[in-house]
Order: C-alpha cells, then structure tokens, then sequence
C-alpha cells in the first residue's frame, strides 16, 4: 500500500508516562502491524487534557478514520469528542469510559467493581475485623481511584470492626508509596491491611512493610494486575491479591472494536472487560513475564 | 570632541559586510529560524500548510501564549513565575464552580480577581523580604495547586453553561476566540512594553533595580503589579482554558510554566531581566506549538519526539548565538 | 571677596545636624552637622571609607539615616526613598553608576520622568528631543537612539552628570566625577558647575583629587571615620593641611624618589592588533622599569592590556616574554607565564564581592597553597596576611567581605591579590581609582617598590601626573595605536596631550 | 592606627544587645528554625520522636540528599539544573537494564558514566554558548527524559539481584545505606567546597565570572566540571533509588529538581551565585523532608499538605531574612 491509500487510525493516548497506559499502546500497535494498510498515529498527551485536544486536532488534520482514545481525565474530553463527532470520525475509548461528549464504543473495566471484589477479599481475609491502611493515588487522575475505594468501601462498611485507621496519598507510583507508608508504618503499630488505587503503590508499599519487618502482619491488596504484583503474588509475599485490570486485553480489544466499526459492524456501545480477582492460586495463569505491564 | 563623534560615525560606515550580516541575523534570528521552520514543515508534511491545521495550531498554542505574556513581564523585569501553572488550575476549578451558582460575567470577575491574588501574595514577598522569585513562585505554586484540589475536591468540575463554552469555542469568521483573546492580550502588553512608562519602568527595574530605586521609580509597586498582571494572565489563560476543554481539571496546567519560559527565551529575552519583547515571545510561542504540531503530523513517536523537541529548543536558541557581553 | 560671601546672612540650602549612621559594628557617620549655602561649591574629602558616600545616600535618600535631621531651605525633611528626594531637587551623580544597560542613551536621561501627552503614555518623540537638549546644555554630543551599551566610561559618566542637572536642581552631589574623565571633560563638566552655582545651586562635590578640590571648590569640610573634623574656605587653607587634616599625618612626597634601573628587555609588543578597536601598538617594557601608557579616554589602553594578558583575542601581531615568542588564549595562560593584571573596573571583573578578604587575595595563586587540589589554609592564610598587612587594608580582617569595605580598600584588595602570584609583569589599569590620597601614595610607594625588585610595570593611568611622577618611559595612545613615546626626562604635559590628541604636528 | 584599631575594638563591644542577637540569628537561624519544626513535631506526634520514625525521615530524604548535593555546587557557580529528575530516571533505568545483561559493578559504573554525560553536555553549551542554563538545563530535561522513555519502552524494569537492591534496603546497624552514601557525599562536597582549590574556583565564579576569569580561574572547565558532578550525582541518586524501588520507573524523579532546589535555598544559597554551603542544605533537605513526614504522620490529607508545604517553604525563608544588600 502507498502512503496515499493507506488507512490512517489515530492511537491517542493521554499519557505514555505510566506503565499501564503504555502498555495499551503497545498492544494496540502490535495489533496494528498485523495490517500492511494501516498507518497508525500515536500521540502522546503527556498528561494534559490541552494536548490530548491538541493530539486530535491534528490527527483529524492528518486524516485519520478512526481514533482510539486511551486513558484521560474521565470529564475532561467533551470538546475533543466534539471535534471527532463533527468530522465524522468513530471513536473507540479504551480503559476510560469519557462523560460528557458521544463516543461509538468503550472498552474497558469497572473499577467500581474491582473495589468491590478487593472489599470482599478483605473482609474475607480479616474475618470481619482489622484495622486497614488506605493508598490513594491522587491528587491526580482521582475519580478512578474514587471508584475503586469506594467499591471496596461499600463491602467494608458493612463490618464495624474494619477500620480504615489511614490514608496516604502516594501519588500513583511506588517511590512516593513507600515514603507514605514508612510514615504510617510509624504512626500506627496495628496495621492489618493495606488496599491500595494501583499495584505500583501495593509494590511500594510491600517494600516499606519488608523494610519494617512487619510483612507477617500486614498485607496488601492492589488493582490492575502489573507483572511484578503477580509475581509477588506468586512467590507468596504479603501481596496477597490485586485486581485484574489488563491494559494489554483492554488494548487489543479496543483495536479490533474500531476495525469492526469501521468494516461497518455495528458495535455495542459499552464493553467491559472482565477484571478476575488475582490471588495464589490463580496468579500464575495470569503471570506473562514478557507483556510490557 | 566633534573629530570623535565623526570618528565613531565614519567608523559605522565602514563596518564589513559580513559583520553587517551578523547584525541583521542577531536581530532577526528568531523570526529567521521561525521562517525555516514554518518551510520545513510545509515541505515534508502535505497536511500542515492547511487553513485548518494553521489556525489549529494557534488554537492550541493560545493558552500558552497568554500565560506567557504575563510571563515576560515576570523575565524582563528580572524576576520568574513558576505558579503559572497551577493558578491557571485553581482559577479554572473556581470559575468552573462559580459559573454553577452565579451569573456568568461574575464568576469571570471574580476568578480573575482570586487568580490574580497569588500573583500580589509572591509579588509581595518579592518585594518586601527580598525572596528569591524562583523560590516564592515555587512555594506558590505548590500552595495553589492545593487550594485548587482543596476547592476541587480533586475531582474535575464541569461546565455546561454554553455562552461559557462558547468562549473557548466559537470563532470569529474563521479564527478561534482563544486566538482572538491572545493577539489581544499580546498587543496590549505590546503596548505596555513599548509605550506606557509603567513598561518602561518594568524595563528600567530589569535593567537596573537600585539605579531605578534612586531614579525615583517605585521599584516595589512596579514589581508587585508585574507579578498581579502576570497572575491574571494565568487566570485569564485558565478561564479560556477551562471553556475550551468543557472542564476544570485540577491537575491542570502542570509543567506550564516550562513552556512559558521557554517561549520568552526563545524569544529572545533574558533571564538578567531588562531585555525581552512581546514579538519575538509569541514566535516563541507558536515555535513550540509547531514543533509538537509538526512531529504530530510526521507522526514522530512520544518518546523521540521529547528527545527532538529539546534538541530543537537547543538549536534554536544557538542559532540565535546572543551577542557576547 | 571670600569674606564677603562668608557675612552674607543667606540661609544654608541643606543642613544636617547630628546625623549617625551604623551599619552593624561599623559607625558610617558619627553626628555629622554639615552645611551648603546657595551657590556655593562644597567639597566633602576623607579617606577611603571615611562616610563620604554614606553620607550623601542619605542626603539622597537611597540609605535612611539612624538619627539627626535633615533640613532643606530651613525645613526639616524626612527622605524615606530616593524619589523623595528627587521631589525636593536633590539630584545625586553617583560613585558606582546607575544606568541602564539595556536601553537607548536618551531614554536612560529621562527614566522616571518620561514625557507624555496623556498620562501614563510616553511621548517618544519629546523625550529624545529633551534628551537632546539636556546634553547639548552640557554641550556634550552624542547619539540619543543609541544604546547605552555602546558607550564607553566617559560616555557614562558624563550622562550621570547630565541626567543630575537636568532640571535646575536645588542640591547636587557629585560623587567623585572626574574618577574617570578626561582633563577635556573635566573642565567641561567645571564649567557645568560653575553655572549651576551661578543661578543659587548648592553643590556638594566629592573627589580624591585635591587639586580640583581647590580649582573648584569654595568650602570644603573633612570627613574623618565618620566625624566631621573641620569646614573651613578653600582660599584659607592649603593642600598640605588638608591632607593632614584627612589622613592624620604627614605624607611626605607624593612620588616616590626612584632610581632608574633599566633592566633587559621582559615583554616585547610588535604590531599588535585586536578584535575591536586597537592596532599597530608597539612597545618594550624592561624588567624593573614603569612604563607609563597615557591617552585619552577611549583611545584603547585597556584593551591593549587585555590584548596583552589574554582577556582578549588579538587579531595580528606578536609578542615576546623573556626572548620567547607567545600568545596568550586566556589570562590563566598569561597568569602561568608571569603576568598580572589589575583592571580598572574592580567591581565589574576584579573582586568577589560576597567572599572574604581572604579568599579574595588568594583567588589567583590557590596552586601555590594546595597539593592535590587540597589547600593549606594555614598556609593561605600566612601569605594572605603578609600582604594585606604590608598593603594596610582595613579592617585588618581577613574573614570580612569584601562587599563590606571601602572603594579604596577594596582596591587594595584587588591589588593584594597580584602580590601573591610573583608575577614578573605587572599591568595596572587605573591602580589609583577612586583611592584616597593617603592610599593613593601608598600605592604609588609600592609600585615603585615592585619595580625596584626587578619587576616590569606597565601603567595606565588617566591622572597624567602620575604617570609623569611615576613613569621611566612613556607610551602615548591615540585611536587605538601607540602614537609616541618619549624617556621620563623629555615629557611633558603639553607634549603628551598633543600627541594624545593628535596635533602634534 | 594604633588608636583606630582600638577604636573598633570597643565599637564591637559597644554594639547594642538586639543587634548581636540579629547577627547570631542570620547565621544560624535555619538551624534555629530546623529546630523549632523538630521540636514541634515531637510535640503534636508521639510517632515523631522514635528512632524507627528519625530513620526514616533520613532514609526518605536520601535521594533528594545527593541530589541537592549536586545542585548546590551549581547554584553555587550561579546556574540551575533542571534536568536532574530525568537524568535519574534516565540512570535509574539504564542500571536496571545493564544488570540484567552485566555485572553488578560494571553495570553501576557504565550507568554513572552515562548519567554524567547530560551534565557534561549541559555543561558544554551552557560555557561555549553562553545560553542560560535554566534553558539548556530545560531542554536537557526533556531530552533526557525522552531518552529514558526509549531505553526502557516506556515500562519499569525490575531488578532482582540482591546485591544490588541491598544496597537500598540495607543497613549498616541501624543506619541505612542510602542514609550513609547521602552523608558520605554530604561530607565529600562540604570538603570540596571548603578545602579544595575547585571549590574555591566554584565560588569565585559564582560570584564574579569575569573576575574569575581574569584571576587565571579556567571558568569553562570549572562550569562543565560542576554541570558533570550534578549530573553524576542524579545518576548515583538514580541508582541508590533503583535499588531502595527494586524497579526503575521511567516517570521517576519529576519534579525533584524543584525539591533539590528548595532545599539548597532554605539552606541559605543565593540565586545570584557565590553563596551556599553543605550543612545549611543538609538542614533544608532534611526540612522538608520532616514537612511531607510530620504531615502523614497527623494524617493530614493530600490537597491541604501541598498548602501546608509550601507555606512553610516560605515561612523558613522569611523567617531568615536575609540580611539586606
Ligand atoms: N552596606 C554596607 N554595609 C556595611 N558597611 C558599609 C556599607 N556601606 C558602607 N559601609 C561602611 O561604612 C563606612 C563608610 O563608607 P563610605 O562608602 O561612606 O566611605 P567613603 O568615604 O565614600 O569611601 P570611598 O572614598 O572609598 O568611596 C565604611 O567603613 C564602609 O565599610
Ligand atoms: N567603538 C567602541 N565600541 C565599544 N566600546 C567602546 C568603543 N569606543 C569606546 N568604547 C569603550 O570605551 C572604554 C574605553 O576604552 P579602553 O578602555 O579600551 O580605552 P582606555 O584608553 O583604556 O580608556 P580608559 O581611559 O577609559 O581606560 C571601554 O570601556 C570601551 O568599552
Ligand atoms: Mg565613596
Ligand atoms: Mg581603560
């Protein structure tokens, strides 16, 4: 194929900074390169919602039939779903399901739900009473992790004896998780559990818990099944449990989604990818220590 | 004395055609390299000499330019503004949240007068206990950011007012109302530059703080007005941000300050304060605004792309090769 | 005629009365009780770091006084800033200048009194037209659109002044003006006061100078470690005693007797030429030997310096050191090879101000105290002592900053730190700027000294006499080129200016 | 003379009380400050005053330890390096990728070696273009950060060899390693500055880069030596960081340079250049290091701890009042 005839798809994603969301990139552009025809823009909105605009505004210039839209700030998109809407191009979101403007299809996880099984597994585990330590992302990105606390949350309340006795904020990533829980390993010595927004924070915070030698006492649950969680979940630590939420399916998925739509078919409008909760006994049937996240 | 004066004139005339050369390249260089790349870029992509991929690259560049307007006060007068950013965030997530409880043009006036705020709270410090700029504007910038959050409650605000909206997105004619709002501001502050003494006296602080203090300038007002303009800048440059995307992030505007930096410099203005114009800034501006443009449209790689755009500020400002002191 | 204006009841334009000033363990001013009448030019000496300075910021209102009052036409004022005094006619031609580097000459006259039609709104056309009008009433030329970087010392100096008499001030003070000048400018600058002094200004005038102090001057009061010693006319006293008045002490000659001991030529200049403005400059200089370089302001004396020590890149030309061709690319080759340089602008490229004394001293010769990069700082601090010592800085502290002293300590300083290096050629741009007469003899005394050790001293002074009371040989500069030269004996005044200006002929 | 040496004597004597008690203030007063936080924190936390709780704050603060280190001796010379965050990044993710394929040692020096070169490089133009290293350290950062990106695909790498993460999470009795390798090039830095002809050489050209020159000072060498031991150390803090995460993260270290650079200017160095020492940036990295500690221990939210922050950042600095030129 020329240049000319080639079909131009737009991959634009708001950030290529963290693991998770590069890893979607990758598999979508894996899943691109099977095609000979397919030229596919990847943009990188280096997490802001201007550039992100930006990205597409210059993808539609370039042509391209359809976009793929990957991570973002949930409300934070309308005007660049608008302009995709007003020159006609299909939208595939992947991860992140945008409010506020149209899109054709979604692909992605109920991270409500997720919290809800990472809830379910807690109480499980405590038996209805511990005390829990609580590793927020924010301040960034905060709806996400919102609705995977609150999912657990919504299980947990129901046991009086669970008590959330604190919260850190460790910004997504692990360097700041483990400062954060030093400073909490420190402020409280009965410390049960500690849920945590990602699994990069989980990492970080099994460091602090192994540094303070209380890894007998505490563990951790996290979300999005990144690699080395599983493997730490495989080799049996204290990260006991993290739920899936696989960029690399979501990826994939998302790419053959747009193909269709744009062979014609007529997709459903939302799809959500199933997010198994990972423990021991099922870790390794998810462990691939080649995929990128 | 008139066989000096004779001397120096006689002397101009005769300077060398090469040297002559250098001198229009010091004086154009930007505008120079700015042509080149405009060229470039039109040869190895079909898309970007189009009406549309034009005006969208003033569109995106607008926020950007408005902050940096404020900015090169901010860098002339000798001083740097790192808050920009996040006082753009706090003041989008203010008028984001007035705009559902009060009427339009008040929720404007008053997150432009809060927005403004940080700028006189810095300017302050600046002047009165002799802070370091970088130093104030950094812990300003940390403690507006988390008033945004605070007021966000971390979470993004919508807007759905359309006349709201409408600012970020309609058009006159064929251009863009962000692209409209910061020719303007540009040519405003053009002016101030050029023609009001409080300019000149921004200018004159720049140069010389302590020759200015004895020339009789109030060299504190000056400077603390610089830093509530270049605030209210941000905060206009938040508002049309804020309508442009629908939406008050309060993450907003992070890494901002960077940019608005390096359009002033690339510009042409200096960090000694005293030199800088409004001109060479906004080239500055679009500069940038292309390099991301154009390496979209070659459709260059993220990681490459950061590699590139650093290589090319480099370039840029080398080419320009300041006269030596 | 002198005691005439003495009886005439006029009431003082400016009067201080127990002014005090501290500046941490430093008294600056000590209740100084000071008078200037209208008309009258008065001039204010002291040693370096007497409070000279000090006290006419606070007479301009850039640095506020502990205590005392300030009475302007018999009414008490409190100047809390600059532009305060700028209201009430005080206009100030500061020691350091106060320009603005980045600007045209014009507007640098007018910055803070732009003109406008409407308010707030400069009328560029009118400030360039006053601008030229306030130098031509100087009867000074130059080009108002210019930039001001473009100009040189002189240039400056004399916009400092311009800007100062801009509106008819009722004060002005001039802080060492001439420091710079040219003999030219100097009277024209004279002839200004005096004009000044004609339409009821009263004029306090600085200088170092005692000579202009007597062509100039009708009173003159003695600053001494912050107090006032005595205010007495010109026409009743005479240099000597003011000189003791000042500096507590007879000082014996000016220049020192020296015994001319040529030695065998140490550095040979031929055809030089450099980037900018200086070319064709020839000139030997002798081990043990002064070699006076005098020439108008501009004429490229400093650049031939710079050139020679390798500030600069020369453009054609050789040199010889020793018999040896070289050609230094950097001042750290030229310091490697025997030279040392004193410029002439310390503040600009000859100290570190936020450093000690100390440090200072021993910034150009850190190998000789270290081994392995590692210093001996009792080592450093023997040799630094010595040579402050033998210089007589004060204070006599070697931790102070050198930010904290005095013009001419500083310039000691400065100096101090060449003594260190062992250096057999010495270039001194301007060593006696902005020094007291006290200093002034003392580095006259050490210079002669350095020369009878053998070392070879290359000159350049702007105070012809001193170059004459100094100098074995003279080199004359005009345009950039060594234009004549002449042996000590044969020089004289009139003949070096006219080969500096170029009517020699 | 005799009688004005005495003269001074007994003004230093004579100096009133308040006076002295201001001079021993500007001398010690981050250190007085320090202590005030200290004491506070131990009062409203019992968690505070543990040894387990002082060792951590230390171990927290390490990376940004050895980082400010660096920045110092630049600002020092009178120049800023905005680059160090990604040179760790970059060097964070080349020793996790060497030592997979290398050696431990090998895999530490080739990784510091390449975690110099931006420095050097930054250096190079920052002496022979005379561009402002606030740009070029700008533009470095961006590069730099790209190129991490690219070497690392843009996901973490995971180091397994237990020597290598011992380095990070191991402990010379109580004390960690991280906590010894910051004092360690705490004490070599003090020593250069204080004892060493380079360190002499930094501050001369921090203050007067023209009298520096004219000293015989060779300047150029003396910035890119400076720019090249930054960035050496960014990579060494990339390092020791690696190894504390088990994991090199391509996003590491942004915004670091923003903490480095506080800390140094709680520590009493001027932006102006010339003005700076170890013990002084110690104390304002270990500040703020206590601020981020004593606020999670009160458990105080995200969004009001950036608030809190940076007041304090300003508090510190006010408080010291810098003595007026
Ligand atoms: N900002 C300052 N901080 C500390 N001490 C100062 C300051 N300014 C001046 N001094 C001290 O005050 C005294 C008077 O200084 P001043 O500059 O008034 O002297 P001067 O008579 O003008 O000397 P010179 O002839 O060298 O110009 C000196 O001892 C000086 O060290
Ligand atoms: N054409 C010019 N271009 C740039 N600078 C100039 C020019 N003419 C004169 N100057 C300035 O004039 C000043 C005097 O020149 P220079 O120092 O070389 O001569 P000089 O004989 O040493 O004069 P001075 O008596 O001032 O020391 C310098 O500072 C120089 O920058
Ligand atoms: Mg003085
Ligand atoms: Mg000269």
């Amino acid at each position: 194929a020329t240049a000319s005839n080639r079909l131009r798809i737009g991959m634009a994603n708001f950030t290529l900074g963290a693991p998770y969301f590069s890893g979607m990139s990758k598999a979508v552009q894996e899943e691109a390169a099977v095609y000979p025809n397919i030229q596919l823009f990847v943009t990188d909105a280096q997490s802001r919602a201007d550039k992100l605009m930006a990205d597409i505004e210059d993808m539609i210039s370039k042509g391209v039939k359809g976009v793929i839209i990957s991570g973002a700030v949930l409300e934070s998109h309308v005007p660049a779903l608008n302009a995709l809407k007003k020159a006609k191009i299909p939208v595939v979101l992947v991860d992140r399901e945008l409010k506020g403007g149209e899109y054709t299809s979604w692909v992605g996880p109920d991270n409500y739900q997720i919290g809800v099984n990472n809830g379910e597994y807690i109480a499980k585990r405590l038996n209805g009473k511990g005390n829990l330590v609580l590793l927020k992302g924010g301040p960034a990105d905060n709806s996400i992790g919102l609705a995977r606390t609150n999912g657990a949350l919504s299980v947990l309340k129901k046991y009086s004896d669970i008590k959330v006795v604190a919260t850190g904020w460790g910004e997504w990533n692990t360097e700041k998780a483990i400062k954060v829980m030093e400073d909490i390993l420190a402020a409280h010595k009965d410390i049960d559990a500690v849920l945590c927004e990602n699994d990069s924070m989980g990492l970080g915070a099994m460091i602090a818990i192994k540094n303070a030698k209380r890894e007998k006492d505490i563990f951790i649950v996290g979300v999005d099944g990144q690699k080395e969680a599983i493997k730490a979940i495989i080799d049996g630590t204290n990260f006991e449990c993290t739920g899936m939420n696989n960029s690399d399916i979501i990826g994939r998925a998302g790419f053959n989604r747009l193909m269709a739509i744009l062979a014609g078919c007529r997709a459903p409008k939302k799809t959500v990818v199933d997010s198994p909760r990972i423990i021991r006994s099922n870790a390794a049937r998810y462990y691939n220590p080649d995929s990128v996240f | 004395m008139n066989t000096k004066t004779t001397t120096i004139a006689s002397e101009n005339q005769g300077i060398p055609f090469g040297q002559q050369c250098l001198e229009v390249w010091n004086r154009y260089s930007m505008y120079i390299i700015f042509g080149i790349i405009v060229v470039i870029s039109a040869l190895i992509s079909d898309a970007f000499f189009t009406q549309n991929n034009l005006i969208n690259v003033l569109k995106q560049v607008s926020v950007n330019g408005i902050i940096s307007m404020g900015m090169l006060l901010v860098i002339i007068i000798g001083g740097i503004d790192l808050s920009v950013g996040s006082v753009l965030a706090l003041t989008g997530a203010l008028v984001a949240g007035l705009q559902l409880k009060l009427p339009l043009y008040q929720a404007v006036s008053l997150a432009l007068i809060a927005g403004a705020l940080p700028g006189l709270i810095s300017g302050f410090f600046i002047t009165k206990t002799k802070m370091a700029p970088f130093i104030m504007t950094l812990a300003m910038m940390t403690i507006a950011r988390g008033m945004g959050f605070i007021y966000s409650n971390g979470t993004p605000i919508q807007v759905s007012n359309e006349r709201f909206t409408e600012l970020g997105g309609g058009t006159l004619g064929i251009i863009p109302y962000p692209v409209l709002i910061m020719l303007g501001v540009a040519l405003i502050i053009h002016f101030i530059v050029k023609r009001t003494t409080f300019g000149r006296e921004v200018i004159a602080v720049g140069n010389n703080e302590e020759a200015a203090r004895l020339a009789g300038i109030p060299v504190n007002r000056i400077k603390l007005l610089t830093y509530t303009i270049c605030a209210a800048l941000s905060a206009l440059a938040g508002i049309v941000l804020t309508s442009r995307l629908y939406i008050a992030e309060p993450m907003a505007g992070s890494g901002f300050e960077l940019d608005a930096i390096a359009a002033c410099v690339i510009g042409g203005a200096s960090f000694n304060g005293g030199i800088g114009n409004v001109p060479g800034t906004l080239i500055g501006v679009v500069t940038l605004g292309l390099i991301n443009n154009i390496m979209n449209l070659l459709n260059i790689q993220s990681y490459p792309q950061q590699v590139i755009k650093g290589l090319i500020i480099i370039a840029a400002i080398v080419a320009r090769r300041e006269e030596k002191r | 005629m002198e005691t005439a204006v003495q009886e005439t009841p006029v009431l003082p334009v400016l009067a201080t009365h127990q002014i005090t000033k501290r500046y941490g363990a430093t008294i600056a001013l000590r209740n100084v009780d000071f008078q200037v009448h209208a008309g009258e030019i008065h001039a204010l000496v002291g040693e370096n770091g007497a409070g000279k300075s000090t006290l006419i910021k606070i007479l301009a209102g850039a640095v506020r006084k502990d205590s005392g009052e300030i009475r302007l036409d018999g009414k008490k004022i409190e100047l809390q800033e600059p532009a305060a005094a700028q209201r009430l006619g005080i206009r100030v031609v500061y020691q350091d200048f106060s320009l603005f580097p980045n600007i045209t000459v014009g507007e640098n006259l007018l910055v803070g009194r732009w003109h406008s039609r409407l308010p707030g709104l400069v009328d560029w056309k009118a400030c360039y037209r006053r601008a030229e009008e306030l130098l031509q009433g100087i009867g000074f030329q130059l080009d108002v659109r210019k930039p001001l970087n473009s100009l040189g010392v002189a240039e400056k100096q004399m916009l400092e002044i311009a800007k100062a008499v801009a509106e008819q001030p009722r004060l002005l003070i001039l802080d060492e003006p001439t420091a710079v000048l040219e003999e030219e400018e100097t009277q024209r600058l004279f002839g200004v006061v005096r004009r000044l002094r004609q339409s009821g200004t009263g004029i306090i005038f600085i200088s170092h100078h005692l000579e202009e102090i007597f062509t100039l001057a009708d009173r003159v009061t003695i600053l001494k470690d912050g107090q006032v010693v005595d205010t007495r006319p010109t026409a009743s006293t005479t240099k000597d005693e003011l000189i003791q008045l000042m500096v507590g002490r007879e000082l014996g000659d000016l220049y020192p007797k020296r015994i001319r001991q040529r030695g065998r030529p140490i550095l040979e200049v031929r055809d030089l030429a450099g980037e900018n403005r200086i070319h064709h400059v020839n000139f030997t200089l002798h081990e043990g030997e002064i070699l006076g370089f005098a020439g108008l302001v501009g004429s490229g004396r400093t650049e031939v310096a710079r050139c020679v020590f390798g500030a600069d890149r020369t453009s054609a030309g050789s040199m010889m050191l020793d018999g040896k061709p070289v050609s230094f690319r950097s001042p750290r080759e030229a310091i490697a090879a025997g030279l040392a340089f004193l410029t002439e602008d310390r503040k600009k490229d000859g100290l570190f101000p936020d450093v000690s004394i100390e440090h200072n001293v021993s910034a150009a010769s850190l190998s000789q105290f270290s081994k392995l990069a590692v210093l001996s700082e009792s080592r450093e601090a023997a040799a630094v002592n010595r040579v402050i010592q033998k210089l007589a800085v004060k204070p006599n502290e070697p931790r102070k900053l050198v930010k904290q002293l005095s013009g001419g300590n500083q310039q000691k300083v400065a100096l101090a730190k060449w003594l260190l290096t062992e250096s057999k050629v010495i270039i001194l741009d301007q060593p006696t700027w902005g020094v007291d007469v006290g200093t002034m003899v003392e580095i006259y005394h050490f210079v002669a000294e350095l020369a009878a050790r053998g070392k070879a001293v290359m000159l350049i002074s702007s105070v012809l006499p001193e170059i004459l009371g100094l100098s074995d040989r003279i080199i004359v500069m005009r345009e950039g080129a060594t234009v004549a030269e002449f042996d000590r004996p044969e020089a004289t005044e009139e003949k070096i200016l006219a080969h500096a200006m170029g009517v020699s002929e």
